[in-house]
Formats: structure tokens, C-alpha cells, sequence
């Protein structure tokens, strides 16, 4: 077993890991962050993919310790899931600040709110 | 596995000197994004209309160089061929794509000309948002149309829903913004599917051309295991970026929250980006697919999203969602296409259905929004049962709302019969008449609602007109064009229709042929017929009597309200998260051991 | 080699357990406190696939910024702040989606472990064609030559992104700074520090950006460490954001894909192609764009953390 | 030789994952604080040694990186527990630091 196929191995864990708190975190923030984890898994899926296919140049002597197309795809890819975390953050402190503010009003809490009060 | 040395060649013999046209459509919203934020304030919405009426007309200009040149065009960007380089194609898929979002975003461009122009010299919060997400959306569907790569094609569906999640909640409410969280964190989940799917496919070919890498899935004896897996991930991720039954749950919310404007573009096109690439991956990308019995799942649940979708639109006491709950059940009808596509007439003529009911259904269901927020905004709400005097009021609209539903019911000679027929002929040919069934159930229950609505909207006992505001004439107008466009469909040179088969095998049947003489009186008859019947019960249900009554339908049957309540209860249960997510992961698994049962027996 | 793999074992384990952990962690604060130190193990990772350009985002992007969004919405957000308590599932639904997931990971891995050997790869082709992009560091050669169209529609979406978060704030508050960042121009030792550390930070930035030519490195790497430097001066109340509605600000958001749009069409005729390099001009062409974008894309990712104006423009968070 | 430096980086991992407890665990914001530094100068020496040990170009920058953002990760814990413009080093701010907790 090599390094490449124990972070495969790892890769796919976290895809695994990443899907279960997507579905069933209870809040959105945790469900954000398990969608990062998810993201993680599938890059890190894409580096060994990288380093596979720079392995054997390696061992040919040709000096490339990995596939640059994926290593750079994945820098793409990082900087889109920031934004996409940006936004949701964004939106979710969005989202409880006008709830504070229907509480401090003393209004009856808006319909997303009321049902988020199940909480665990 | 030396990649690079057929397919470069391959390559270069396609692509034609003319293809820096390509770049134009890519170009322009890219350009409008950038120098839309310098501009800001009251110049912004007449910048978008001018850029728009140029990506219109440039739009034009490609799809007549595809369908003179007879062959797709194709660019390499930066010089470079693939699998190292990027590549833009132009077939006649990528044009209607083209054409439709420059057509449907135009108008939507002129109808917002007053909903968001500031009112004073000082730029507002909605103006440059609304302004400039629509340039956003723009960008990623042109991408999407020319993409030919499927990591463009990633950074290209993140634009879209980038730029569809704020429109959603443009008007800040907490409903709103809740809908758009959900939104964002499952279209999210979505992509992240697709991308792994991606990344698997390289891993296999050490490309993500689509050209390269169809040509190498062609060539493999067996479909490899890491291409069912890719096939299965990226499937199911852009289904629910799709809002396909049982992964719908952000849809409704969503697109009956959003301005009218922002719904109409979300309804219209957003979620056609995402079919769009479901197309290029069953069709082009990998259509050994087609052939094995997972596809017929698809179709299974397009059948689940139009009869779920039309009975939860019955139940809707606002309009704005039935709108949004009848776009549910639409998208089933472009799945019924995969199924199909096996059957002896061909896949080039399902995928004809396929593209044809895209663009029928965007300039409808884009008009019916329009008019929806037309009515909610004259009367400051969309009860539907407290519609009564609109039709007084908004002559102009309800007509447009009228033709429109004729195009979502499927009556001669709109682009929504063409689609039918086309399914129902297949259907019959491959001897599985029950799809046809579906199409016959689905277009009694749209019938259903839309004069539900339609006939509270014309009853007169209501708010005196006097009451309500004006609407813009030029709005009004918009969404008639729009509704007329896709009533007319229909009635387009048949050559037209030839579009959608440059690049492909053209079926057995020339479309043209078979769509040409499409408009008989008779048809039109047999087509209206089943409609006047359910007139007849709408009517005796009673839009007109003035009484409430307690059913969607007023009394009939307890039966009816008890199919009516199970089915409600059955939607509120998967548009839960965690069962969504238990949806997801099942069909995930589903297809995955589908296609690789499937492809074994296949090979054996 | 058996060190290597042992450390490599290490690793891995140390990372799944991690991500264990963060999805049972009892707080949302917790958990985002976990993804930090996530980033990190992460980064070590990427440098065990000889990936030192993706370590550089990792750390930047992935554990620094990501984690300071995270950790910042966690100690704001009220407890239960989650929209979509409904339906919360319970232990049996958990257990078999749980069970789901356990299947699909291990499918997922079953298809890794037959992927074919030797992996198909891209890698000679780059290296043959790198001469011609003028560039040393393959990385930068794939973002901004080969595959210069993604680059360009990346930087792209961060600016509907940006949008989207303006969009979040009340129309009165249009034309107001960016509020969404904790005030502590109060804490004496964090001012101190956001005096001392910037320097060090632009430096290193530039060195980046200077190196991503040849080296590891490039425009996200060192727009992500200017836009971290730059947080921590507005943190520490040395500086404020710009208005929203600031031309300024906006013409050097939209600076860097401007440069390289401009370039990329002048491509056309002076190399023959969209976003096409003349040969003798290809390394200059691409550091200006380089430069120009690092610029942009520092001022978007400061302004993403920054969040959705508010009127009084301190800075401030309203407090409820 | 670079058996040796892996070896080294192995065990600078493991007293990592040994200080990765603490900030998991707390109990008090300082006690996370501290941990998460030694948990960025471990990063920096298993980052260290392990670029000396497989000779990739470009890990020394990394370092560096990753030392300058370890104070910014400092800067991302003191503003996560100070809780806006009330904070500042009182006590109250480790109490400000659950404020993420959710209910029970």
C-alpha cells in the first residue's frame, strides 16, 4: 500500500463523512461546514488522481512529482467553495439578525423561525 | 496511454477558422459584469438591455453560421487543443440554448426597466443587485451553451448558482432568505456530486474534453467502473440542481419568494443550465447510458415530478406558488425524454423533444411569472381566490396568462403540443404506451388549475378596478410576447426544427417531416375537447358561484380531498432535508448498481 | 519508505478522526475550531502529493479565511439559529443514512482503487508546452495559459458572489461600509499587532506572487495573505472598509479580469487566439495580469469577509 | 537521512494530535488558544520537515505562510469569543466564547 492509496482511502472517508453531516446537521452553519469537509474529500480525491499520474513521470526520471491540470483545478476550486461559504454565512447571519429583531419586537417569530425552535 | 495523440488531430480537423465568433457570446455578459458594478445607478438597466440586444443579435449570428455551416463550430481557446487546453463548441444543442436565454433574459431586461429602476439619482440596494446577478445568470448559461469542458463547465454551473441564490431572496424577507439558504446549501451539495464525478472521469482518461473523453468511453468494450460512478454522481448532483421530484425541496419556496422578474428567470432558464448539462453527459458524453434499463428510471421519476407537481399546484391558494409548483411538474416532462431515447426513433429525436419542451417551457412558464407578479403587484396579493376583477383590471395579462397555459397544457399549435405528441409518438412506437398515459393525466391537471385561476381572475364580483394600480403597458406586453412566442412555436419553418440534429445522427424520421404539417384543425379539436370537459367541472366547482368552499376543487368528493391532502402530506415529507438527503444518497446508489448491472449484462 | 508511509498513516488517520470529530463536536463553535486545525493537517497532506501550490490555498483560503468566517458566525449565530430544525431526523433515519453514506464512501473507494495503472495524466504534455507559456511553475502555466479561461471565469464569480452579499443588507443601509466584522479596536495588544504584522504580511504577499512565476505560489495564494492583513487592520479599528458604493473601490475590484479580459481579446489578433499570448510576450503579459488580478482578487476576498453594508458604517456589528 | 527527518516529522505529528485534544476539548477559551498555537508551530516543523525530507521546491515559503497566519488564526479566536464591541480581555469573554453552543 502506498501514501497515494491511503489518501485515496482517506478522500472517499471524508466524502462519506461530508455527505452524513450534510443531510443530518441540524443547523445550516453545521451543515456548512460539513459541506467544506465534503469539498475536502473531493479534492483531496483530485490530488491523488495528481500525484498518481506524476508518480510514474517520477519514477521515469522526468522530474514531475505530480500532474499540474488537477493541482491547479483544485485551486479553482478552493476559491469558489470560499465564496459559496461566504454567501451562506452571509445569508445566515442575515437570516438571525432579523429574527433577533422579530423577538425584540415582540412579534410572533417568522414561519422559519418558529420551526427551527425543534431543535436538538 | 498516450492521450494526446488522436484526439488532437481529430480536433484540428474540425475546428473552423470563423469560431472566434464563439468567444462573443462568452465575452459579452463577462464585459457587462465588469463594467455593470463601474456603472451602478439609473444607467445600469438600460446597459444590460443594450448588451443583451447585442448578445441577441450575436446569438442570431452563430446559430446561422452552425446551421449554413452544417456541422458544429469549434474554438480552442488560448491557442491551446485539448485535453491541455479549453475548447468552446457551438452545436445546434448549444444554440437553442444560446438563443433561449438571450430571448427570455431580454425580456425579462425590459419588463424590469420599472420594477428596478432608482427612483432618485442615488443607486439602491435592489437596482444593482437585481441588474447585476441577471448579467451573472447570462454568463453562466452562455458558458454552459459553449462549454466543452467539465471543469468549465463546474466553474460555470457555481456562476449560475451564484448568481440565482441572492436573486431569491432580493427582497429581504426572513421567509426569503430561508428559502435561499436551502437553496444555496443543496444546489451546493449538487455541485460537489458533479465535481466528483469529474474528477473521477479524469482519473480514468486524464482529460475532461467531453469530445476527447466521449471518444475514449466509445472505444472501451465495457463501460469502466469509475465512468458508472462518474455517470451515477454527476446524474444525480445535476438533478438536484435540476429540482427533479424527489429532490425538489428548495424549488417551490424558492421561485414563489423571489420578484417576479428574478422567478421568471429562475423558473425560465437557472434550471435548464443544469439539464442543459444532463443532456451533453446521457447524450453526447457518455450515451452507452441510454441503452441500459437505469435510464428508464429517469423517466419513472419525471412521471412522479408532473403527477405530484400538477396535484400540489391544484392545492395551491396562492398564485405565485402554483406557478412555482407547476415548474416542478414541467421538469418531469424533459425526463421522460431518457427513457424514450432508446426506442426506435432515435435519440437525436428525443433529445429534439427534450430541447423543444427547454425552450417551450422557458418563454411559458417565464410569461406566467411575469403575469403573476403583474397581478400580485396591482392587487398586493395573489390569493387566488381573491382574484375576482382582474380580468377587468388586466385584460392584457390574464391573456397572456391564457396563452401561456395553452403552451404548459400541450393545445395546438404551441411548442407544448409539439413536445407531446413527440413523446407519445415515441412512446407508441417503443410499445410502452403508460408514459402516454402520464402526458394525458399531466395535461388534464394543468388544464385543471390554470382555469381554476383563470376563471377567478375573469369572475366580477371583486375590488372595483379603480382600486388596484396600473400596471406598465410595456410590462403587460412583455409577457404576451413571451406567451405568444410559445403558443407559435408550432407554426415555425420546418427547417427550423433541423437545428437541434447538426453534429448528430439524424433520426430515421427527419424531424422536419414529422413537425412540419404538425398543425390540423382536427388535431386541435381532439386536443380541446378533454379541456372543455374539464372547463365543464371547474365551472361547477365554482370559481364564479362566490361561495368559499372548503376543497381545492370545492365539494366533489372526499375522495378527492383525501388524494389531494395524502399528496400534500407525501410533499411535505420529501421536501424535508434529511429524507431529500436520504433521496440523494439512494439514488445515488440506485443508479450506480443500475449501470453497472446494466452494463454487464450489456457485455454478456 | 516505511517511515514515509508510516507518517503517511499518521496522517490520514489523524484527518479522518478529525472530520469525526467535527461532526459530532457538541457546539457549532467547536466544530468550526476543528475545521481550522483541519486546514492545517490538510495542508501537510497536499505537501505529502507533492502539491505545494495547493498547501499555499490550503492554509490561505481552505484554514485561514474559511476558518475566520466560520469561527466569527459561529460566536455570533444564537444557538439556535438553524433554519431547518424541521424534520430533524431521528436516530433510526440517522442510523440508515449514516449506513448510506458508509456505502457510498466505500463504493467511492472501491472505484479509486481500480482507477488504471499507470494514470492516465497530463503532465508531459505540460511540461513539453510549458516553454511556450514563458512560465516556469506548471501550476501558473495551467491557470494562466493553458486553462486561462477558468482562471478567468473563477475571478468572475467571486464578483455575483459579492454582489449576493451586498444584496443581504436593508435599502436605507445602501452606501454604507461593510459591517458583518468584529470590532476589537478596544484590545490593546490586537492593535499592536495589526500594526506590526501587516508589513511582514504585504511582503510575504508580494514574495508570493513574485515566486508563483517559477515557484509555488501565485495571485490566490498571495491575494488570500493581503486580504487576511487587511481583515486584521479593519479588525483592529486602524482602517475601515470602503463604502459600498465607493468608484474607487469598485474600479479596482474590477482592475485584475479587466486587464485580463483586455488581454485575452487582444489576443486575438496579436496571438490568433482568445486569451492567447504572443510567445515573446507571454511572461510579462501574464505577471501584469497576475498583478492586476492579486489586487482584485485580495480587495473581493477582504470584502466577502467583510459582509453586507450597514448604514452608520463603523464598522460595527448592530448589536440586537 | 530522510528516513530520520520523516521519523521526526511523525513525531512532531503525534505531539500535535496530543495538543489537537486541547482545543478540542478546551475547557476555557485560553487553554484552546494556546493549544492552537502549539498546533501552528508543530504545523510549521512537520511542514519543515517534511519538505527537507521529499526536496520540493517551495515549502520554506509555506512555512512562512503558515507562521504569519497562525497569528491571524490568533486574531480569528480572540474575535470568535470577544462577541463584537463588548469584548476585550475580561472575563466575560470566555463566557461570550460558548455563545456558539446549542441547546441541549
Amino acid at each position: 500500500m502506498s501514501g497515494e492509496t491511503l489518501f485515496g482511502l482517506c478522500g472517499a472517508a471524508l466524502v462519506g463523512v461530508g455527505l452524513f453531516g450534510v443531510i443530518c446537521q441540524p443547523g445550516a452553519l453545521r451543515k456548512l461546514i460539513a459541506f467544506n469537509l465534503l469539498g475536502s474529500g473531493v479534492f483531496l480525491l483530485f490530488g491523488v488522481i495528481a500525484k498518481r499520474g506524476g508518480g510514474a513521470l517520477a519514477a521515469a526520471g522526468q522530474g514531475a512529482d505530480g500532474d499540474p491540470v488537477p493541482q491547479a483545478l483544485v485551486i479553482t476550486g478552493l476559491v469558489v467553495a470560499f465564496a459559496a461559504t461566504a454567501i451562506a454565512i452571509a445569508l445566515l447571519r442575515r437570516l438571525a439578525g432579523l429574527n433577533d429583531q422579530g423577538r425584540s419586537e415582540g412579534e410572533p417569530p417568522p414561519a422559519s423561525r418558529s420551526r427551527s425552535d425543534g431543535g436538538p | 496511454m498516450e492521450a494526446s495523440a488522436i484526439p488532437t488531430a481529430w480536433l484540428a480537423g474540425l475546428s473552423a477558422p470563423g469560431g472566434v465568433l464563439l468567444v462573443v457570446p462568452l465575452i459579452l455578459p463577462v464585459v457587462g459584469l465588469l463594467l455593470g458594478l463601474l456603472l451602478g445607478g439609473r444607467r445600469l438597466g438600460p446597459f444590460v438591455f443594450v448588451l443583451l440586444s447585442a448578445g441577441l443579435a450575436a446569438a442570431v449570428v452563430v446559430a446561422a453560421a452552425v446551421v449554413t455551416g452544417g456541422e458544429p463550430m469549434l474554438y480552442q481557446l488560448g491557442g491551446w487543443s485539448p485535453p491541455l487546453g479549453v475548447a468552446l463548441k457551438a452545436d445546434g444543442l448549444s444554440v437553442v440554448l444560446l438563443l433561449t436565454s438571450a430571448v427570455v433574459t431580454l425580456g425579462v431586461a425590459v419588463y424590469a426597466q420599472r420594477d428596478f429602476r432608482p427612483p432618485g439619482a442615488r443607486e439602491t440596494r435592489g437596482s444593482l443587485a437585481f441588474w447585476m446577478l441577471l448579467l451573472g445568470v447570462w454568463a453562466g448559461l452562455n458558458t454552459v451553451a459553449l462549454g466543452q469542458d467539465l471543469f468549465t463547465l463546474f466553474v460555470a454551473l457555481e456562476l449560475l448558482t451564484f448568481s440565482a441564490v441572492p436573486l431569491v431572496s432580493l427582497d429581504g424577507r426572513a421567509e426569503t432568505l430561508a428559502a435561499a439558504l436551502r437553496y444555496l446549501l443543496f444546489a451546493l451539495l449538487g455541485s460537489v456530486l458533479y465535481l466528483l464525478g469529474a474528477v473521477l472521469l479524469y482519473g480514468a482518461y486524464g482529460t475532461l474534453d467531453i469530445g476527447l473523453l466521449a471518444v475514449q468511453i466509445a472505444a472501451a468494450h465495457a463501460l469502466p467502473p469509475s465512468v458508472l460512478a462518474a455517470a451515477a454522481l454527476m446524474t444525480v448532483g445535476l438533478m438536484a440542481k435540476t429540482a427533479l421530484v424527489p429532490l425538489h425541496l428548495w424549488l417551490p419556496p424558492a421561485h414563489a419568494g423571489a420578484p417576479p422578474a428574478a422567478s421568471a428567470i429562475l423558473s425560465a432558464l437557472v434550471v435548464k443550465g443544469s439539464f442543459f448539462l444532463l443532456l451533453r453527459i446521457w447524450f453526447d458524453l457518455i450515451p452507452g447510458l441510454l441503452d441500459l434499463p437505469a435510464a428508464q428510471a429517469l423517466g419513472v421519476l419525471g412521471a412522479a415530478a408532473i403527477l405530484l407537481g400538477n396535484l400540489m399546484a391544484l392545492q395551491q391558494a396562492r398564485l405565485k406558488l402554483l406557478v412555482a409548483y407547476s415548474t416542478v411538474a414541467q421538469i418531469g416532462y424533459l425526463f421522460l425524454i431518457f427513457p424514450l431515447a432508446g426506442t426506435t426513433s432515435g435519440p437525436t429525436w428525443a433529445l429534439s423533444a427534450g430541447t423543444l419542451q427547454v425552450v417551450s417551457h422557458a418563454l411559458a412558464k417565464g410569461s406566467l411569472f411575469l403575469a403573476a407578479g403583474l397581478i400580485a403587484k396591482a392587487l398586493g396579493h395573489d390569493r387566488i381566490r381573491d382574484l375576482a376583477g382582474v380580468g377587468r383590471v388586466l385584460p392584457i395579462t390574464l391573456l397572456a396568462s391564457g396563452v401561456a397555459g395553452l403552451s404548459l397544457v400541450g393545445i395546438q399549435p404551441s411548442g407544448g403540443y409539439l413536445v407531446k405528441a413527440a413523446l407519445q409518438g415515441a412512446a407508441e412506437a417503443g410499445g410502452t404506451w403508460w408514459w402516454g398515459l402520464v402526458l394525458d393525466a399531466g395535461g388534464l391537471l394543468t388544464a385543471a388549475y390554470l382555469l381554476w385561476f383563470i376563471g377567478h381572475a375573469l369572475s366580477g364580483h371583486g375590488p372595483h378596478p379603480a382600486t388596484a394600480k396600473a400596471p406598465g403597458r410595456a410590462q403587460e406586453l412583455v409577457a404576451l410576447a413571451l406567451a405568444l412566442g410559445s403558443l407559435l412555436l408550432g407554426l415555425l419553418p420546418a427547417q427550423v426544427f433541423e437545428l437541434i440534429s447538426v453534429g448528430r445522427v439524424p433520426p430515421p424520421e427527419p424531424i422536419a417531416t414529422a413537425w412540419a404539417g404538425a398543425f390540423h384543425w382536427g388535431s386541435l379539436a381532439a386536443g380541446l375537447l378533454p379541456l372543455l370537459v374539464v372547463a365543464v367541472l371547474v365551472l361547477a366547482f365554482g370559481p364564479w358561484g362566490g361561495r368559499r368552499r372548503p376543497g381545492p376543487l370545492g365539494w366533489p368528493a372526499v375522495g378527492a380531498a383525501g388524494l389531494g391532502s395524502a399528496v400534500g402530506w407525501l410533499d411535505a415529507r420529501l421536501r424535508c432535508w434529511p429524507v431529500a438527503g436520504f433521496s440523494l444518497l439512494a439514488l445515488v446508489l440506485t443508479l450506480g448498481v443500475g449501470f453497472a448491472f446494466g452494463a454487464r449484462a450489456c457485455v454478456t | 519508505m516505511t517511515s514515509a508511509l508510516a507518517v503517511d498513516a499518521v496522517l490520514a488517520l489523524l484527518i479522518f478522526g478529525l472530520a469525526l470529530w467535527i461532526n459530532a463536536a457538541r457546539t457549532a463553535y467547536g466544530a468550526a475550531l476543528g475545521f481550522m486545525a483541519y486546514g492545517l493537517l490538510l495542508a501537510l497532506v497536499w505537501v505529502r502529493l507533492a502539491a505545494v501550490d495547493v498547501a499555499l490555498t490550503e492554509v490561505a483560503l481552505g484554514a485561514g479565511l474559511t476558518g475566520f468566517l466560520l469561527l466569527g458566525a459561529a460566536a455570533r449565530l444564537a444557538p439556535d439559529a438553524s433554519f431547518d430544525a424541521v424534520g430533524v431526523s431521528g436516530k433510526g433515519s440517522r442510523f440508515l443514512i449514516a449506513l448510506l453514506c458508509a456505502v457510498v464512501a466505500v463504493g467511492l473507494a472501491a472505484v479509486v482503487l481500480v482507477l488504471p495503472d499507470p494514470a492516465p495524466t497530463l503532465a508531459p504534455l505540460v511540461h513539453a508546452n510549458l516553454a511556450r507559456t514563458g512560465v516556469g511553475n506548471p501550476v501558473t502555466g495551467v491557470l494562466m495559459a493553458h486553462r486561462a479561461v477558468d482562471t478567468l471565469l473563477e475571478t468572475l464569480v467571486l464578483i455575483p458572489a459579492l454582489i449576493g452579499i451586498w444584496s443581504l443588507s436593508s435599502d436605507p443601509d445602501w452606501g454604507g461600509r461593510p459591517g458583518s466584522l468584529p470590532d476589537l479596536s478596544s484590545n490593546g495588544p490586537l492593535t499592536l499587532l495589526a500594526q506590526v504584522l501587516p508589513p511582514f504580511g504585504i511582503l510575504v504577499a508580494i514574495h508570493l506572487v513574485w515566486v508563483g512565476a517559477e515557484d509555488p505560489g501565485g495571485k490566490f495564494q498571495g491575494a488570500a495573505v493581503l486580504a487576511a492583513m487587511w481583515v486584521l487592520v479593519l479588525v483592529a479599528g486602524l482602517g475601515r472598509a470602503p463604502r459600498v458604493t465607493s468608484q474607487a473601490s469598485r474600479l479596482l475590484l474590477v482592475l485584475g479580469p479587466l486587464v485580463f479580459v483586455g488581454i485575452g481579446i487582444a489576443g486575438v489578433w496579436l496571438a490568433g487566439a482568445f486569451l492567447a499570448y504572443p510567445e515573446e510576450w507571454a511572461k510579462p503579459l501574464i505577471l501584469a495580469i497576475e498583478a492586476a488580478l492579486t489586487l482584485s482578487v485580495a480587495l473581493v476576498l477582504g470584502l466577502l469577509l467583510a459582509g453586507p453594508p450597514v448604514a452608520d458604517g463603523g464598522g460595527v456589528e448592530p448589536r440586537p | 537521512m530522510n528516513e530520520f527527518l520523516l521519523a521526526a516529522a511523525g513525531f512532531v505529528l503525534v505531539t500535535v494530535a496530543l495538543g489537537l485534544i486541547r482545543i478540542l476539548r478546551g475547557p476555557g477559551d485560553a487553554d484552546r488558544i494556546l493549544a492552537a498555537q502549539l498546533l501552528g508551530t508543530g504545523g510549521v516543523a512537520a511542514m519543515l520537515l517534511l519538505g527537507v525530507a521529499t526536496g520540493l521546491p517551495g515549502v520554506t515559503d509555506l512555512a512562512l505562510l503558515l507562521a504569519l497566519l497562525a497569528a491571524f488564526a490568533a486574531v480569528a479566536f480572540v474575535a470568535g469569543s470577544g462577541r463584537g464591541a463588548a469584548g476585550g480581555a475580561t472575563p466575560g469573554v470566555a463566557e461570550g466564547g460558548t455563545g456558539g453552543e446549542e441547546p441541549e
